[in-house]
């Protein structure tokens, strides 16, 4: 830095604090610094303060107590006699689990609404127009109450399926769909039906490996093998035979009327199939919105410059088209699975045992430990929200056009 | 006409850089630029694309910062002070390849702009400036108008009367007609050859060889960071002397 | 090249050819059904799907909606009216739409001050949404929100005009030393507003008037649709300025401010609403100096401000991002100084281009004041859920409220993206 | 303009030298000792009570306060500042009734509330006494054909939220080794509608808000409480810890309404009882003799305005949840002790 043609070195003076660039930025920050301490500090103390008031302690024994109610919903295993620690797991899977499958069905949904509402089908072009408008202008609070009533009003109750001449009864005498939830068969895992299951995964990898292999002998070759049917094949065949080979250790268990419910197969509760159900279709609605920008954010200029090479509609869809529109699509994408997540906490509404329910409701009720509660909640959120950006940043990182 | 305007070049020093280096990083982009300018001098400075004749130029306003050496601006020394930098920004006027009108603000406000908020001079007296301005760039009637409505010249020539507004002693032009069409080039370099002929100090980043050969009492040639060759026009594009001149020379003018 | 030209390629028009008329097509309603219903025979199938999906959504519908009842007292008395017929039993929402508007604790007498508000607000933001309006109307907006405060809490004036008064003094201040120096005429403005308001205060203290000419209304008084509106409005209001601030401190160079705006932004981003509003709930009240006692209305002010600045912060950052960065350059240029490129040049085009995504964060934002029902504000939704479906009249209908409450948000809502839509069609003709 | 709008306008007078962002008035004291004068210098007493259970606390149409728990946070309010209407009603959830006692936004919690160890000792909170003795049951339809709560393995069972009732059921399930699946509701309305779509077997809370659900229902009949009640809950009205001379006020007006039954002063005999009586407690009790007021920070007359508010418990009970009313509660336990109930109050001396 220093020659001896740089400008001379003055002394320091105060003032140069505000006046020089070289310190400006220094005394500004040391001001942001010292503000932002102080804040804290005030924050901290009046917190301090209050607490010795009211008698009260920041502790987080209580994560290690017996929870001391029951969940209804629970992937991993839960008593009543779990830890509260427990119970905040099950909430966190059932967090991830409704998230999961709401990003799923809003893509869905999402991606048929924002196509058909390009189509040059007048009436469903309206339709979609309409169901997008509908949902997104009213709160999704809203959405999951009514759907949750239409849940328990609409559906029969368990009881409808009994007697001689039953109300209701089960479809194709397998799924049952109540008020409490919806019941399907399960499968029973029979010696040897790890076998199975390695078979299909095998065969999964394999049909990756066929079309990847027919693309680089299109590349090398230029011959183009059919990609279809062999994948089919490939998919299905090998399971099948190994599935009959070992004598069909996989069976399935039917749900079927006991008691006051339905016992056996799979147990999928209400509560989650309404907000699961409500998360997507209001989701949904913001999807389609951003997959239609996306296509059209495509310049007609390419399809244009695609079609002059020579390229069929549907290669031109595949090649051109969509890579330039994933590239617009995926990043609001992204940002709506994160509001699902985050909408997900709405669950307390319909009586799911997520997160916000289990550690953010009922412990935090059962245990009064507020602060504690609502700290860890926060910070769950933000880890899920955190890992969701870092994936977003790598792809539009990845993607990123390459310019000058 | 070149004689008349070499006339003018008096002894009195406008801009002294010397030794002055700037990195971007690990990259050097100006290396040991020693120049001198007089007031009234007309430098155009030329030479490849990256060879940092635009960061030169931004250097001297404080666009960009430079590392090593000093540049001194009307007997002002740039230094990190702000007043020092406020100065100097007061005193030289900047136009750009883009032109860079604020779209939001017609053009009398996009001239009165800055004399009213860095000069403090009341708006009345700071509009008659601007109208002042317009009517030399002859576009006074588009006084109310936004720069989207304007054309290409028409723009760059506002963005000069904005600068003028300010009252420079200097004035440095970024490549301003590179981004013209060829129609509209001859409308700014008109207004530009007027203001050399009233004998503004200018430093011209360009390849209007034309305009160099007519207006330019010294043509640098820049290349990788260093000035190449200096000379007066005639003898710059008759006679270059250095291979990366003329090989230069050769590509622009060859066809 | 045909014989027939061979002798002369030169050609010249003598005389233009007159525009002609395009060729006649098959017009009318069928060939337009035609197109757009049957073209292709995948086509043919969709249509015939969605008006299936059409007829079951308007069969199921229609009979309830059209054959409402709206005059009984209860929902017994409705289902006798209707005596085992599909219907609607809309009653409850005349017999309840001032709890619904309003909430069930505000002053009955007093609606006519809240719907004042209402009328007074379109009013007040006409001038900032349609730009054609002549400016004076701006004074207006200016004062509205202390006269809105007034009508809505009521109490004596002098609150309100003092409070008025202060932000008058300190813009006129912050207006005098402004061409001097920003960040002076900011501090003097804070200071000239902060003493008016302390004198203001005494002297209202001693002129306080035996009886208000508004009756004081505590906010947790507040309720209904009017809560959601309140909310809605005050915190997209004040977190504009804290979002401009917190993009403005992103984009920073330095990097401790920088650093504090990029973790309180993506801390907030990062959590969902409700969570805030626990915070809002059983946390933030601790925060507060003992005994100080902020109520939950303004700590739920406090938390949604902090989400949704938050979010316009990200819009605004965007609208800077998207300016050339020849707009820095000329303004260094011409010798402005910091704050004002950022006030004169900057922020204005910036926040033009963030129109669109801040009416978007705005509409979002209102939809959610419903999540404030959770934590026990009686919203409109905290209204249908607690008091109105507790009370024994009307215990079990939620179809008619749902509806109503969705009625409401959709017509709002609806209307500020259409708003938004047609903003942003014309800012793109508009110049640039 | 009566003194408790005047005391609020002053407050919010205040808030606007602060700035403009106080907009809407202080509200609650400080959060720690002399509530009392916290609530003498509002001019209101701010009162927990739940978001809407019929007979115990719910708005009317009108939007006033009625119930059970309104009418003790209303006789604390004639006692404290003599007036029964210088209330504010707060209502709270299962979820924020505590958190907002803790921070003071609430001087007094009437709620619904079990007296439990961990509340008193561990939430730091008070509990002044007892004003109706629960137990949890079981609402199940007719239809259903069960007898017994022991019945119910493998039932679904609708339950708020927050309560203790949530940790009673558990154990009870546990403790008979049969099974159930819960669906938390929010509020006693949801709890309600659940249960009448059939979404759940049975609905389980107070045996008290269960009479007063069953009451609101189109066919009241078609519904039974199972016979067990499967847990003590001991709803009282609570303070926070550490203001014990709040506590002994709140406490004792709630003592001086079960006495005053017991001792036979009504809200129509009132007047009467305190001009000539021989019995030496009554008159303390009304204020003529001895100087029960003054010891605990209060005037002469208190008790007899916290009476007269909305007469004794014995009115009270009867008036909002007796067998008169829809909810048609017997008193059962909450009888006198001289009629072989548990009503205890402790003399007043």
């Amino acid at each position: 830095m220093t020659t001896l043609t740089d400008p001379p070195k003055e002394s320091f003076r105060p003032s140069m604090l505000l006046s020089d660039t070289r310190y400006r930025s220094i005394t500004f920050q040391v001001i942001a610094l010292v503000l932002l301490i102080a804040a804290i500090w005030y924050l901290g103390s009046n917190l301090a303060a209050n607490l010795r008031a009211a008698g009260l302690n920041i502790s987080f024994q209580f994560l290690n107590n017996p929870a001391g109610y029951d969940i209804n919903q629970t992937l991993i295993p839960y008593t009543s006699q779990s830890s509260n620690l427990q119970a905040a797991w099950v909430g966190i899977i059932n967090t991830l689990l409704v998230s999961f499958l709401a990003c799923i069905t809003a893509t869905i949904f999402g991606v048929i609404a924002g196509v058909l509402r390009l189509s040059n089908n007048w009436l469903v072009r309206k339709l979609m127009a309409g169901y997008v408008e509908i949902f997104r202008n009213i709160p999704v609070l809203i959405w999951i109450l009514i759907i949750y009533t239409i849940m328990t009003a609409a559906m029969p109750a368990p009881s409808a399926f009994r007697g001689d001449d039953p109300a209701s009864s089960m479809m194709l005498g397998s799924f049952a769909f109540t008020n409490r939830g919806v019941y399907i068969p399960g499968p029973i895992w029979g010696p040897g039906s790890t076998i199975v299951v390695a078979t299909f995964v095998a065969s999964v990898i394999g049909v990756f490996a066929y079309r990847r292999y027919a693309t680089k002998l299109l590349y090398d070759t230029g011959r183009l093998l059919p990609m279809l049917w062999p994948s089919v094949v490939i998919l299905l065949v090998p399971t099948i035979v190994m599935f009959f080979f070992l004598g069909m250790p996989i069976g399935l268990d039917y749900p079927a009327l006991k008691g006051f419910n339905f016992r056996g197969g799979i147990q999928i509760g209400a509560p989650l199939i309404a907000l699961w159900f409500a998360l997507s279709i209001y989701t949904g609605a913001f999807i389609a919105e951003n997959v239609r920008a996306g296509i059209q954010a495509v310049s007609k200029g390419q399809t244009e410059a695609a079609a002059a090479l020579g390229l069929r509609s549907g290669r031109i869809m595949n090649l051109v088209v969509l890579p330039q529109a994933l590239r617009v699509i995926i990043p609001p994408l992204i940002s709506n699975y994160l509001n699902i997540t985050k909408n997900s906490s709405l669950a307390i509404l319909v009586g799911y045992a997520d997160i916000t329910a289990t550690l953010g409701g009922i412990t935090l009720n059962q245990t009064g430990r507020a602060i504690e509660c609502v700290v860890l909640l926060m910070l769950f959120y933000l880890v899920i929200s955190l890992g969701i950006s870092m994936v977003m940043n790598v792809y539009n990182n990845a993607t990123k056009l390459k310019e000058r | 006409m070149a004689e008349t305007a070499q006339m003018q070049v008096s002894d009195e020093v406008a801009i002294r850089i010397n030794n002055m280096n700037k990195w971007y990083g690990a990259f050097h982009v100006l290396r040991d630029i020693d120049l001198t300018v007089h007031r009234g001098e007309r430098i155009v400075i030329c030479g490849p694309s990256g060879s940092g004749k635009s960061t030169l130029i931004r250097c001297i306003n404080a666009l960009e910062e430079h590392q090593k050496g000093s540049i001194e601006v009307d007997g002002t020394l740039l230094s990190s002070d702000l007043k020092n930098i406020d100065k100097i920004r007061s005193e030289v006027g900047m136009c750009f390849q883009h032109f860079n009108l604020f779209p939001h603000l017609t053009i009398l406000e996009n001239c009165t702009l800055a004399p009213i908020w860095v000069r403090k001079t009341p708006k009345k007296e700071a509009e008659e400036t601007a109208m002042h301005f317009l009517e030399k760039v002859k576009i006074p009637d588009q006084a109310n108008k936004y720069p989207g409505q304007l054309s290409g010249g028409q723009q760059q020539r506002v963005a000069i009367a904005r600068s003028l507004c300010m009252r420079p002693r200097i004035m440095l032009f970024d490549e301003p007609t590179s981004a013209l069409d060829p129609e509209m080039i001859k409308e700014v370099l008109d207004t530009m050859i007027e203001l050399a002929e009233e004998g503004m100090t200018m430093l011209c980043v360009t390849h209007e060889m034309g305009f160099a050969r007519q207006v330019a009492n010294r043509v640098i040639f820049m290349d990788e960071g260093q000035i190449v060759e200096q000379n007066e026009p005639e003898a710059f594009f008759n006679n270059p002397q250095s291979p990366r001149t003329q090989l230069f020379l050769s590509q622009i003018l060859g066809h | 090249m045909s014989d027939t030209h061979a002798e002369s390629i030169a050609f010249v028009r003598e005389s233009s050819l007159p525009p002609a008329a395009p060729p006649e097509k098959v017009g009318g309603p069928f060939k337009w059904v035609k197109d757009n219903l049957f073209p292709t025979w995948a086509n043919a199938i969709l249509t015939i799907v969605a008006l299936y999906f059409l007829y079951l959504l308007l069969s199921g519908s229609l009979p309830w909606l059209l054959n409402g009842v709206w005059n009984a007292s209860s929902l017994s008395e409705c289902r006798e009216i209707l005596d085992g017929a599909t219907g609607a039993c809309f009653s409850v929402i005349s017999e309840r739409w001032h709890q619904l508007l309003f909430g069930f604790k505000y002053p009955s007498d007093q609606y006519w001050r809240p719907t004042l508000a209402l009328v007074l607000l379109f009013l007040a933001v006409a001038p900032v949404l349609f730009i054609d309006l002549p400016r004076k109307l701006l004074i207006f907006t200016g004062i509205y929100p202390f006269l809105a405060f007034w009508l809505i809490w009521g109490g004596p004036i002098w609150g309100p005009v003092f409070a008025l008064l202060g932000v008058i003094v300190g813009y006129m201040v912050y207006a005098r030393l402004v061409h001097n120096s920003f960040a002076k005429a900011l501090a003097g403005g804070i200071v000239a507003a902060a003493i008016v308001w302390y004198v203001g205060g005494i002297i209202g203290d001693a002129l306080r008037p035996a009886r208000p000419l508004l009756e004081a209304v505590p906010s947790r008084d507040l309720g209904g649709f009017m809560l959601n509106m309140m909310l809605g409005i005050t915190c997209v209001s004040l977190s504009l300025p804290i979002g401009i601030a917190l993009a403005l401190g992103r984009q920073s160079h330095l990097p401790i401010v920088k650093g504090i705006c990029v973790v309180f932004i993506e801390f907030v981003r990062g959590v969902p609403l409700i969570t805030l509003l626990f915070v809002a709930n059983v946390m933030l009240a601790y925060f507060f100096p003992p005994g100080s006692g902020v109520d939950l209305f303004i700590r739920v002010v406090i938390m949604i401000t902090m989400f949704s600045s938050a979010y316009i912060a990200e819009v605004i950052r965007g609208g800077l991002a998207a300016l050339p960065k020849g707009q820095y350059e000329a303004a260094d240029s011409l010798g402005l100084d910091y704050p004002q490129a950022m006030r004169l040049i900057i922020l204005p085009q910036a926040l033009k281009i963030s129109i669109p995504g801040i009416v978007n964060i705005a509409v979002g934002l209102f939809k959610d004041t419903t999540l404030v029902s959770v934590i026990s504000l009686f919203d409109i939704i905290g209204m249908i859920r607690g008091p109105i479906l507790a009370s024994t009249d009307w215990n079990g209908v939620y179809w008619e409220l749902f509806l109503f409450a969705s009625v409401l948000f959709f017509i709002v809502c609806y209307g500020i993206s259409q708003y938004s839509q047609w903003l942003e069609r014309r800012l793109a003709t508009d110049h640039r | 303009m009566n003194v408790a709008d005047y005391q609020e306008e002053v407050k919010m007078k205040k808030t606007v030298i602060f700035g403009a962002l106080t907009v809407a008035g202080l509200a609650a004291g400080a959060a720690g000792a002399a509530t009392l004068d916290d609530v003498k210098a509002r001019g209101k007493l701010n009162c927990g009570v739940t978001t809407g259970l019929a007979g115990f606390a719910a708005p009317n149409a009108n939007g006033e306060w009625e119930g059970f728990d309104v009418a003790v946070c209303r006789a604390v309010a004639a006692a404290v500042l003599g007036d029964k209407n210088a209330v504010e009603f707060v209502p709270t959830t299962g979820k924020t009734r505590f958190t907002a006692l803790a921070s003071g936004e609430i001087d007094f919690l009437a709620r619904n509330t079990t007296w439990t160890f961990s509340r008193d000792t561990d939430l730091k909170f008070d509990f002044i006494g007892i004003n109706y003795y629960d137990g949890q049951g079981f609402m199940v339809p007719k239809a259903l054909g069960v007898s017994s709560a022991k019945d119910l393995d493998g039932a679904t069972v609708c339950i708020q939220t927050g309560t203790t009732t949530e940790l009673n059921l558990a154990d009870f399930f546990r403790k008979n080794g049969i099974e159930y699946e819960p669906v938390p509701v929010e509020t006693n309305a949801e709890g309600q509608q659940q249960y009448l779509a059939g979404a759940c077997d049975t609905y389980t809370t107070d045996a008290s808000g269960l009479a007063a659900t069953r009451a609101t229902f189109e066919n009241p009949d078609e519904h039974v409480l199972l016979p067990e009640i499967i847990s003590k809950e001991p709803l009282g009205p609570l303070v926070r810890h550490g203001d014990n001379d709040w506590g002994d006020i709140t406490r004792w007006v709630l003592n001086a309404l079960i006495a005053a039954e017991e001792l036979g002063i009504t809200s129509a005999n009132i007047e009467e009882m305190a001009g000539n009586t021989n019995n030496p407690e009554v008159a303390r009790l009304m204020g003529t003799e001895g100087t029960l007021g003054e010891m605990i920070g209060l005037d002469a007359e208190w008790a007899k305005r916290a009476i007269m508010a909305e007469g004794n418990y014995g009115e009270i009970f009867a008036k909002n949840i007796g067998e008169e009313t829809p909810i048609g509660l017997a008193r059962g336990l909450n009888a006198q002790w001289t009629d072989g109930g548990l009503l205890y109050a402790p003399p007043f001396r």
